[in-house]
């Protein structure tokens, strides 16, 4: 068994997690309580990475991070490498993807927010953006652990898109669902059916963590 | 007329089409065709798909579903070429691809993963004979099909690629420039038809068709033979 | 700083219309009718609701406008506030709501004792009693120092004796505090013993005679005559 | 029928350990200081808290029994239950809120009119006053024709004048209802105006003093000396 | 253009999002409420159809499916047909794939319902079922939003799992994503990029709607 594909696994669905959980609180909050025309719009082009099949994702993230892409440049011009085919470029690749499955369940926590809550804070002195962080986070953690969830199985089982930006190269971009992609295609549905069969304990563990965490907050 | 369900290696999309509508011309017959990787559409045959006719990316596949019984038979319709392909004209100004990717300013070469895709195969296989292959195993990216390989090439996202001769036919192919390796095999494809085909007469008519000189002359266009 | 306010808001069923003021130190005591519009009052001094039209100064600044489309931010007024449903936060236990925003965390730590929730407090809102919720959303309001107070209805959910308790430590807190605080109340008793002024809201204005229509029980609007059965007690508290 | 039970659970600060019965058409008050335990002696009367010894009967049904394992669905009591922070439904408007279980709309339209909140049908809990909304709470609990109504502090929001008139209507209505009724409340006069049978609860236990101390300022526990600086108001209300 | 493509892939849309909303909306509420050993056990399982690369979903289906599949074998005595290959099939298959963004952020939103609320339709005498719907489902509109629209994005984008199960017949399974596929391996990448331009609108539009309906409940 490929047990360097699933550790990459693990490590980009790790890494993802965090990363998207830091951005896409800010955005899910900002898409709650702001109002300027054009907003929905603007969210529809937010949910768009789930509309789109993950090969069309990936070629338009192939263009945006190779070498004539503006994104690719920019990184090249900082740090003289590339992002394409590395673990960064799939962890940008697996961000993107996974962007409206963060965002969505937050903005329902946050829209649920007792509005007097927001009202003693605002009396109570808080700016904006304290509210966020000594309010509004505290009391949506079930819908951040809904994003938490969602976020890191749907980066295990990203797939298609990995697969254009990463270049499948083992330990570094070679994840765990191409492994099952390769046994598939070779007819070996053993393999497929046990690398599967792995991240049932995985998805399990990260679920317990998930709900000690939410449980943890509430008690 | 009843319709006829094919199943096709999603490497063959192009030159189908063409050969399905000829051939819808000809004979009055509609086809309909399902494209996928040649795994995937084993699979779905194994579990009672209705196809017809099965264009295979392999031979091996047509082999396993003959002793299967699924089929009484498959043949070879098409042989692709391996190409390196570049989207960088000035790739092409060394006298070989051998040269041409030893050149210091090359940093990432695709193929196709050799042990999925037949063209990956051949493509190391070639490396190989040439005693590349572990010189630049740092450069190489694997695709996960050809079509992927040409993906990389003609983003510029690699400076090279094993692709297929069929690529470099298409108007985004001919934007860049190539090298035949003739070191790498050809790629053989074969087909079969299914024992109980629905429309069997018309699989037959059309497993005919594919080896016709019409159809060979769009094979010919495609970049097979 | 003296807080002098002119308030005019639309509601549906009437219009508020009022005028107030209250100096630092002082307490001015809002009483009437249930839905006569004291807690939309609050509201608008608090910055929360915005009134159709009026001015509200708070010594030298101003706050409101309506003409000089001047509107400063809750936040900016600084505030304490215990609103009519206590609404403490839910993830935070006592001591860390009433520390909430609080300028000195010593502080928090002697009002919890002048209130007597200090041993509740690593308990959550949830886990204490109507009374004990009330307390600690005074406390959090104390604690901030602020520069006008407003209670709605701070002592409602509490039994006589405590109540009696608390007022007297408000009474003595008020001079202390140096600030204007404006409080709502039902108990007349209460707006007796605690106001400096008293402005009783009936339907959204001043009515000056409501006190005294009350207290003799007049047969007035909403004086039900069927009152004079109950017995009358005096009772001394 | 009549109600009939022992109760006995333990807190963290003291244990609740009561008797107490009531008959239809009664009513029994229970009054005493904040956190005494009253609110959660109604919670184990309803079922939401499960005594940790004692039992319920409701005439000849058994609700709890700690000793025979019985322990009735709270939905299966036939409850009135206005909560003391008169909790609605947030997506209803107060008529929907007040119809909610309600055996017959028409009741819904009258009771609605009698606790004069009928011209705000239409409104969410969130758009009427405190006062308003307790009335609401008031209304859903008689509407469902309940077999015992437990009223924790319902009327704590409500000015004196309404809360006159809204107790004459109780102390009518509770004849008609021909049920028990459990009320607890922090206002003396109301106690005394309304109980047929008043329970002190001081710290989880029945304190027949508490009332006589608390009338006469005896200056026990809470009850401040300084409350002498009060002024004897004989208010006739 | 591919028309034809576009209707199945909004039908198909349009009907996995209503099937699964009614079917996630109890499954989350018992997750929610339901205490029993095994529990998170449970919910990693039904969250596994996220964490697989879609192609070994659609693997996994078709053997369920399929004549010799259980699923298939007993569809086939009942109704005579087969399941594969049909657009009842890849409805089938859209709804497994999609669950887990469908019942998590409802989930989220079952957890953060006031906990006062189910004391008072308790004690007003409502069953667990008539608290569901009267109480729970009425107060968990922005979760039940959310869901939605995870969902309806996340089944126009699927891909992997209806190539797979459904085959691509014109009009009947071959789906806009499946359309894209085909572009992209012709290496026709402006018909690609064309067609997943098309989705901007049926999302925004989407979303419209949704937020129409949820501020409606709200308002
Ligand atoms: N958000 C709102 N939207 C519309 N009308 C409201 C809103 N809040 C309150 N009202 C109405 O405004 C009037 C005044 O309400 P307000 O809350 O100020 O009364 P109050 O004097 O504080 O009453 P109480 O003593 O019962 O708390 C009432 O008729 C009420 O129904
Ligand atoms: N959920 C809970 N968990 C633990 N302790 C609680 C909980 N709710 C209340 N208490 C404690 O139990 C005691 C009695 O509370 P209870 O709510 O019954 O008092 P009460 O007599 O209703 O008071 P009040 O008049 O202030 O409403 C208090 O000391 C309170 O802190
Ligand atoms: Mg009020
Ligand atoms: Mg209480």
């Amino acid at each position: 068994m490929d047990y360097l594909a699933l550790y990459v696994t693990l490590k980009l669905a790790v890494v993802t997690t965090v990363v998207l959980m830091v951005i896409a609180a800010p955005v899910a909050y900002f898409m709650t309580y702001a109002r300027f025309p054009g907003k929905s719009f603007l969210e529809a082009l937010l949910y768009l990475p789930m509309a789109l099949p993950p090969t069309v994702i990936g070629f338009y993230l192939i263009m945006l991070m190779g070498p004539k892409g503006w994104i690719g440049r920019v990184w090249e011009t900082l740090t003289g490498g590339s992002l394409l085919f590395t673990f960064l470029g799939i962890v940008v690749a697996s961000v993107v993807y996974s962007i409206p499955f963060a965002v969505q369940p937050m903005k329902a926590a946050f829209v649920k927010i007792d509005r007097r809550l927001l009202e003693a804070a605002c009396v109570l002195g808080l700016s904006k953006t304290s509210t966020f962080f000594r309010v509004i986070l505290p009391n949506s953690l079930a819908g951040i652990a809904a994003s938490a969830v969602l976020v890191f199985l749907h980066s295990i089982g990203a797939f298609g898109v990995l697969l254009m930006v990463g270049g499948s190269i083992p330990g570094e971009t070679k994840v765990a669902s191409i492994a099952i992609y390769e046994a598939v295609e070779m007819m070996d549905y053993r393999t497929a059916g046990v690398i599967a069969l792995c991240f049932i304990p995985i998805s399990y563990v990260f679920l317990l963590a998930i709900n000690k965490l939410n449980s943890g907050g509430r008690a | 007329q009843d319709k006829l369900s094919v199943a096709v290696a999603a490497n063959f999309i192009n030159a189908f089409k063409e050969m399905a509508a000829d051939f819808e011309e000809k004979t009055g017959v509609k086809v309909e065709a399902t494209f996928s990787s040649t795994g995937n559409l084993y699979s779905q045959i194994k579990n009672g798909a209705p196809y017809d006719v099965f264009l295979s990316a392999d031979t091996e596949r047509p082999d396993i579903l003959q002793k299967e019984g699924w089929t009484e038979g498959s043949f070879i319709y098409a042989r692709g070429k391996v190409i390196l392909w570049s989207a960088d004209k000035n790739f092409c100004q060394a006298p070989s691809w051998q040269e041409a990717l030893q050149n210091v300013k090359i940093k990432k070469i695709a193929l196709a993963n050799p042990v999925t895709a037949p063209y990956g195969t051949s493509s190391k296989e070639a490396l190989i004979k040439t005693g590349l292959w572990d010189g630049l195993r740092d450069k190489t990216v694997i695709a996960q099909t050809i079509a992927q390989s040409f993906q990389y090439a003609s983003t510029s996202a690699v400076d090279a690629g094993f692709v297929a001769l069929s690529a470099s036919v298409s108007p985004e192919g001919q934007k860049g420039c190539f090298y035949a390796v003739p070191q790498a095999p050809d790629v053989v494809q074969a087909a079969c038809v299914a024992k109980n085909a629905r429309n069997k007469v018309g699989a037959d008519l059309f497993a005919c068709y594919l080896l016709s000189g019409p159809a060979l002359k769009i094979k010919q266009k495609y970049g097979y033979h | 700083m003296k807080i002098v306010a002119t308030l005019a808001r639309q509601l549906n069923f009437f219009d508020v219309d009022v005028a107030l003021s209250c100096a630092p130190g002082k307490m001015l005591v809002m009483i009437g009718p249930s839905g006569g519009g004291k807690t939309t009052i609050i509201r608008m001094l608090a910055g929360l609701d915005t009134p159709n039209a009026g001015r509200i100064a708070f010594g030298d600044d101003l706050w409101f406008d309506s003409e000089k489309r001047v509107n400063l931010k809750p936040q900016a007024r600084r505030l304490g506030y215990v609103f009519q449903d206590y609404n403490l936060f839910p993830h935070l236990n006592l001591f860390d709501n009433a520390a909430f925003a609080a300028r000195d965390k010593a502080d928090v730590q002697s009002l919890m004792a002048l209130f007597k929730i200090d041993h509740l407090k690593k308990r959550k809102p949830h886990q204490v009693s109507g009374g004990e919720r009330q307390r600690c959303a005074m406390c959090q309001a104390l604690a901030r120092h602020p520069r006008l107070l407003l209670l709605d209805e701070p002592f409602s959910a509490l039994d006589v004796v405590t109540r009696r308790g608390l007022r007297e430590e408000l009474k003595s807190l008020k001079g202390k505090l140096a600030c204007p605080v404006i409080y709502v109340t039902h108990d007349i008793n209460e707006a007796l013993f605690l106001a400096d002024e008293i402005l009783p809201v009936v339907e959204g204005k001043i009515d000056r005679g409501w006190m005294q229509r009350t207290i003799s029980r007049e047969p007035g609007e909403g004086a039900p005559t069927k009152g004079a059965r109950e017995p009358r007690l005096a009772l001394v508290y």
